[in-house]
């Protein structure tokens, strides 16, 4: 996985996310005066914007959307900023996977570029999202971060977002899990197990990145 | 702008008198004086531009395609634009669906040019700007348009059923197309008084209004109330009605030779 | 002429080339004019009055004054409309033909309220912008000499609503060229009782009195603004025309100059009378008869001939105008434009024929 | 537009008087081009443009689809140009009617897809029945002045870098191989349009302008955004190698003595020889890397196929 | 198509006019004074155009209120009988249309005085009843006329014009035929002089030639400021033989 935040400067906070054939960015601006539509009296109004690499924006980015403001409005600390937006706008450069068949990279791959934009915007956050995409095969094993091939051949795929607290430590809550195939309910806990473990390796590898930024933007 | 209390009970009282006293003087039967230029569009095969004395003013392009009946039957197809407003703007809606309600009172028999073939009329209706309600303007420019319209002569045969090539025509002669639709015409009522053609100021205060549709010495469909403005719009008797419906009758022949005059 | 209704062909720009027949021009061939005859008659009129165009070069002469209807550069200046060039004193400026209202201080104008807003109302008056009539410029119920109170401020739209009309006084221009308003006479405010019309401002000639009481009964409030007011003669209006209002002073008629001290009309326990709720009244008074009703539409339709033809809009005129209508019986035949032409033509040649009696 | 930028008086001032000295803030002489950065993403036709902080992202991509009726041997392209809040806060969701961003697309579309820089008869498949539409999506990242001309260069560049999957037809039937069953094909390029844009300022007064005769009216290359915002006037030149003008777009603003704007036409095409060139190297060295692994890989294939 | 001949070896157009020949420029002023401050109908060939110049008037929203100059805004309303073969769909929201819109609109900002009307709106509407080549000159034509009727203060004349380019001949005020048989400069002048305020080019041109057509263009839109000027004069005359009877 590979971060960069502060990849644009015409708004306030961005990032460059890249995680094998996965390419996002995601841009934050806010917090900002809202049109009169859009205001909440006592909370942080949010539009999540995602636009696909190739062509028009269709339902399925609608449903992305969603998703990803389902996941983030829980970890913003909304009422901080009451009559005011945030625009979260997320761009694809790279699906890493078939559109038309899947969405679980492009997700996972928006969600975690989101939070560093978020964490580049100083937009306040109480916990950060960890989010894993996983496919389960045939033989019963667990890949993480599948490649399209892969998700191809896969019984089941998983996206699993996680709220870790107490410094990326601890995991507080399931923020999202969305999955497809077959699967049995024991699948299905050993999938979120296994993902969990992973989220706290990458959470390590999210704040090391996110230390390494602060430490720059510190002694600039 | 809407008119000041003052001016709407005086206009109103006006109107209501017996026999009713109206802004410009005019009598219940009496239109506003018009101007129309015809033919001045070479790339249509008809067109009109037509003036009222308030200045509203409407064009009417007349175009015409060869088209295979036995496939769609629809040859008569009308579009309005009103300056200024969205097509989908709800005047524009009503006025397009009260024309194709009109066009319904057509001929397509007249369009026929043979077993298989006919001409499809597309009316295109730009209302510039308009001061009252633009009904009995657009009728009368849909009705100098088409009365100015000269189609090509055909050449081929009218029985072509099992003759697979498409009409020919002649080189330059045209002729006239003979295509009459209706009249529409705009009544205001205003207490116990009917009247034509309302001007502006007119609509304002009217209780109701009242479309009629005329055609050759006969009233048809569609007849409808219309609300003029939102203000005063009340119910009316029956024999407002049926004085309405008289004074068309009565009148609408002096209006055709007017505009058949031109 | 058929009595239902007229439908002429239409006839002038439209179709025919007013310029030229001959329809193609060189871009090398620098001489393509008008026809001899129209050319002589241009330098003729030329001599009366400078014609330009924008762009076009007014002088070199640095000594003018550039006024409206102008720019410059260096020595030069040009004119950035097309117009008849006026040099009053040693101000240069270019009049346009045609344009919007534009006021100026002292013009007795109509309007009708646009908006009502905080502690003033906005007014349509026909020109660039609204003008604006502030709360403290009108006279309110209880008299002028009270203050403004906060209950004013909240039932302004019981005084003046959207859509009534007025008529007033340009107290001030505001920088941008707007108008500030008053009606702090007696002869200004609500109106009521009529019909309104409307002529291009340019037909209105400003003059000293704008409010005229005419043969039949019937007042009309001419606004420099060519928003015009015709209403049954009220007291107010005889009074005005009485020979009390005329005994101090012939400079003191009800004009412009002193409509600030409206006491030299009325005297004071009037005005309060006055100033109580009626005059924002929205009631007509209830004796309008049918022939003055007539009457008030025959004026209508006699101003909007004059105005069809072009021609200057006074009271002199619209009474020669009104007097020579009297051959149409049916008031509804005005409309029709022959009649407006013979009519606009008539008064035309009546003033010729006076002309050349002097 | 969402939200005016806004630039303080002081520094519009001190921006212009710069100007009028023959200064740029970054530097730049009047009449040079930014550098311009071009990176292929992982797929054939993905393109970032870096022209200083300005950044574009184009991706081509292709469908089988049916031809327009009235077209019948043409293939379908189009390009298509959105803006979103990401590129700035002048940009606005959803809205791209305003006046610069009609201008953008439109300008792109004629440079390109209009001056038929690529064959689209090339995509025609089965006449009247299948055909090839490209699609180019470009994607506004970061504007800091300059986006048509770096949108027309990524658009260009991902045509050229693109290649579409090999199909065999059968009949009506046809069969798409994918990428790695056989080697894909390249679009036809049938000429390659660089868009360069001059922005105009009045150093003097408008009167001077349209009366005088000095023709002192700056005319700068390649403006960045606070450029962009205090211009006057605006000129996109569109030329190419054939010492074709491909478009030309002034849509109004600061009139311009028409001998200028053909020294900036003039001054363009120097400009778009040297781009076109870095894009035909770049693409090179991009296959020359490509191939590098893919020989290391199908050598093997390469073998059986003989 | 290919019979006809774009232009002859004897030097003639399709239409029977010379390479430098402007077609038939028909101008009228104050078309509409009811509907409007400044109108014009103007007959360029077969353009056939109806330009309302609206205001300066108050505005009707807030948001078109700028302190310090007027707000300009340009609809063109191309109609769908303006063709030969009748559109299928309206242009009213087609990028084409917006694209001239806001090209007219910089056009005029420069040109009309805006700053003399502060806090107001300008609205022009124009409808296209028939185009044959060259429309945007002929809007701008329209739109300076019309301008000029209302009485807006403005610098110079803007005059507009297209070129065509057939070969090495550069064909002067080009129609539709014309128009789809080669490419073709759109030029938008000032007054008398050289300066552009507007130049299109949509097709290719050879960077050599386009000097040529250029100059062309400029000569063309001179003559058309010229006789534009001439009608406007002429209906000054006229305006001012009958304001005697005021």
């Amino acid at each position: 996985m590979q971060v960069q935040t502060g990849y644009l400067n015409k708004v306030d906070g961005s990032s460059h996310y890249e995680n094998k054939s996965v390419k996002v960015i995601c841009s934050v601006t806010g917090p900002i005066e809202p049109k009169a539509r859009q205001e909440l009296p006592t909370q942080l109004a949010l539009e999540v914007t995602v636009r696909p690499a190739i062509g028009v924006p269709t339902t399925r980015e609608i449903t992305l959307q969603d998703k990803i403001r389902g996941v983030i409005s829980p970890i913003i600390c909304r009422y901080k900023y009451p009559r005011q937006l945030c625009q979260i706008t997320l761009q694809i450069l790279e699906s890493g996977e078939e559109e038309t068949l899947f969405n679980v990279k492009e997700l996972i791959g928006c969600i975690n570029s989101t939070v560093f934009a978020l964490i580049d915007a100083a937009i306040a956050i109480n916990s950060i999202a960890v989010g894993v995409s996983m496919a389960v095969m045939g033989d019963g094993t667990f890949i993480v971060d599948p490649s399209n091939e892969q998700l191809k051949k896969s019984v089941s795929t998983h996206a699993l977002v996680f709220q870790l607290v107490d410094g990326s430590k601890v995991v507080e809550n399931v923020l999202l899990l969305d999955s497809f195939g077959n699967f049995d309910e024991s699948t299905l806990f050993e999938v979120l197990e296994y993902g969990e473990k992973h989220a706290l390796s990458l959470a390590k590898d999210f704040r090391k990145t996110i230390e390494t930024k602060i430490k720059k933007d510190l002694f600039m | 702008m809407p008119l000041s209390v003052a001016e709407k009970s005086y206009l109103y009282e006006s109107l209501a008198n017996t026999p009713s006293i109206r802004p410009d003087g005019r009598t219940p039967y009496q239109f506003r004086p018009v101007e129309v230029y015809t033919d001045f569009l070479p790339s249509s095969n008809g067109s009109s531009r037509i003036i009222a004395s308030d200045g509203s003013e409407c064009i009417v392009s007349v175009k015409c395609k060869v088209v295979d009946h036995t496939v769609d039957d629809d040859v008569f197809e009308i579009g309005i634009d009103i300056a200024n407003e969205r097509d989908d703007s709800l005047i524009v809606e009503s006025i397009t669906s009260l024309f194709n309600n009109v066009a319904q009172g057509i001929d397509k028999e007249n369009l026929r040019l043979t077993k298989r073939y006919s001409f499809k009329i597309y009316l295109d209706v730009l209302v510039l700007s308009s001061f009252s309600y633009p009904v009995s303007l657009i009728s009368f420019g849909i009705y100098t348009a088409l009365n100015s319209t000269y189609l090509p002569k055909l050449i081929s045969s009218f029985d072509d059923l099992e003759v697979e090539e498409l009409p020919t025509f002649h080189d330059y002669d045209l002729i006239k197309l003979e295509l009459k639709v209706p009249l529409v015409f705009v009544l205001a009522v205003v207490k116990d008084n009917i009247f034509v053609d309302p001007a502006s100021n007119e609509t304002e205060v009217a209780d109701n209004g009242l479309i009629v549709s005329w055609t050759n010495g006969k009233i048809v469909a569609p007849i409808r109330t219309i609300a003029l403005n939102d203000t005063f719009t009340k119910g009316f008797t029956p024999k407002l009605l049926q004085e309405g419906i008289k004074l068309i009758e009565k009148y609408a022949n002096d209006i055709v030779r007017a505009l058949e005059a031109l | 002429m058929s009595e239902v209704i007229t439908i002429v062909k239409g006839k002038g720009s439209f179709q025919q080339t007013p310029l030229s027949n001959d329809s193609r021009y060189e871009s090398d061939d620098e001489d393509v004019y008008m026809s001899d005859s129209e050319a002589q008659q241009n330098n003729e009129d030329l001599a009366k009055s400078q014609i330009v165009t924008p762009g076009e070069l007014v002088t070199d002469d640095p000594i003018w004054m550039r006024g409206h209807g102008t720019y410059f550069l260096d020595n030069m200046t040009y004119s950035s409309v097309a117009g008849t060039v006026s040099r009053v004193n040693r101000l240069l400026s270019v009049t346009p033909l045609r344009g919007r209202y534009s006021p100026e201080t002292g013009d007795h104008i109509v309007g009708r309220i646009a908006e009502v807003g905080n502690k003033r109302w906005k007014v349509d008056i026909g020109g660039k912008q609204h003008a604006v009539l502030m709360l403290g410029s009108v006279n309110l119920p209880g008299g002028i000499l009270r203050r403004k109170s906060e209950s004013d401020e909240l039932q302004m739209r019981s005084f003046l609503k959207e859509g009534d009309l007025l008529n007033a006084e340009v107290q001030s221009l505001f920088q941008d060229g707007s108008a500030s308003l008053h009606t702090r006479s007696l002869k200004y405010g609500k109106l009521r009782n009529g019909l309104f019309c409307q002529v291009p401002s340019s037909l209105i000639v400003r003059s000293k009195n704008h409010t005229h009481n005419l043969p039949g009964n019937v007042t009309i409030v001419l606004g420099v603004n060519g928003y015009i007011w015709l209403r049954k003669t009220s007291k107010m209006d005889l009074a005005r025309d009485s020979p009390m209002a005329g005994s101090s002073g012939s400079a003191n008629g009800p004009t412009g100059a002193t409509s600030l001290n409206p006491t030299q009309n009325v005297s004071i326990t009037r005005l309060e009378e006055e100033s109580s709720w009626q005059i924002y009244s929205d009631e007509n008074d209830p004796d309008i008869s049918n022939s003055m009703r007539q009457t008030v539409t025959r004026y209508a339709n006699v101003i909007k001939a004059l105005a069809y033809c072009e021609i200057g809009i006074t009271q002199e005129r619209i009474i020669s105008a009104y007097e020579a209508s009297m051959a149409y019986p049916n008031i509804g035949s005005l409309i029709e434009r022959e009649n407006m032409e013979a009519l606009g033509a008539d008064i035309i040649n009546a003033e010729k024929m006076r002309g050349n009696g002097v | 537009m969402a939200k005016d930028i806004e630039i303080s008086t002081a520094e519009a001032q001190f921006i212009v008087g710069a100007l009028k000295e023959r200064y740029r803030l970054d530097g730049r002489s009047f009449d040079e081009f930014r550098e311009v950065k071009i990176k292929f993403g992982n797929e054939y036709g993905d393109v970032m443009v870096e022209m200083g902080e300005t950044k574009v992202h184009v991706r081509i991509s292709c469908q089988v689809t049916q031809p327009y009726e009235d077209r019948p041997f043409e293939g379908l392209f189009l390009i298509s140009t959105e803006s979103t809040p990401m590129a700035g806060p002048q940009f606005e969701n959803g809205t791209n009617t305003s006046g610069d961003e009609v201008l953008i697309s439109r300008i792109i579309e004629k440079a390109i897809r209009r001056s038929g820089a690529l064959d689209v008869e090339g995509l025609c498949i089965v006449a009247g029945s299948k055909c090839w539409a490209v699609r180019a999506n470009v994607h506004f990242l970061n504007c800091d002045g300059g986006f048509i001309d770096a949108s027309c260069i990524a658009v260009i560049a991902g045509l050229m870098h693109f290649k579409k999957p090999d199909i065999t037809v059968h009949g009506e039937k046809v069969i798409v191989h994918p990428l790695d069953e056989r080697e894909p094909v390249p679009l036809g390029i049938l000429h390659i349009p660089i868009c360069v844009t001059f922005s105009f300022f009045n150093p003097q007064d408008t009167e001077e302008n349209i009366k005088g005769e000095s023709n002192q009216e700056i005319a700068i290359i390649d403006a960045t955004l606070k450029e962009e915002l205090l211009r006057d006037g605006v000129l996109t030149v569109t030329l190419n190698k054939n010492r074709e003008v491909v478009q030309v777009s002034k849509a109004g603003g600061l009139p311009m003595d028409a001998l200028q704007l053909m020294e900036c036409c003039h001054k363009a095409y120097s400009i778009i020889e040297r781009i076109t060139d870095q894009i035909i190297n770049q693409i090179k060295e991009d296959y020359k890397e490509r191939e590098k692994y893919k020989a290391l890989l199908s050598s093997e294939n390469a073998r059986d196929a003989s | 198509m290919s019979r006809l001949e774009i232009y002859s070896p004897e030097g003639l157009r399709l239409d029977g006019r010379r390479w430098n020949e402007l077609r038939k420029f028909d101008a009228s002023i104050n078309t509409h004074a009811h509907l409007s401050d400044g109108s014009s109908y103007l007959e360029q060939g077969n353009n056939k155009i109806f330009t309302l110049v609206k205001g300066p008037r108050e505005p009707s929203q807030r948001s078109q209120l700028d302190q310090s100059k007027a707000t300009l805004n340009v609809t063109v309303n191309i109609t769908r009988f303006s063709k030969f073969e009748r559109s299928k769909a309206s242009h009213k929201n087609e990028r084409r249309t917006l694209e001239i819109q806001t090209s007219l609109v910089r056009t005029f900002e420069k040109n009309l005085m805006l700053q003399n009307y502060p806090r107001t709106v300008i609205d022009i509407e124009i409808h296209v009843l028939q185009q044959d080549g060259g429309l945007v000159g002929s809007l701008i034509n329209g739109i300076t006329l019309a301008c000029i009727d209302a009485g807006i203060a403005m610098y110079d004349y803007i005059s507009g014009v297209s070129v065509g380019l057939y070969d090495t001949v550069p064909l002067l005020d080009i129609n539709s035929l014309e128009e789809n048989a080669m490419s073709c400069a759109t030029l938008g002048v000032v007054g008398k002089t050289e300066k552009l305020s507007l130049l299109l080019v949509e097709d290719k041109i050879p960077l050599d030639r386009l000097e040529n057509v250029l100059a062309i263009g400029i000569a063309g839109a001179h003559r058309i400021r010229d006789l534009m000027d001439q009608e406007l004069r002429r209906h000054a005359q006229k305006r001012i033989a009958n304001s005697s009877k005021k």
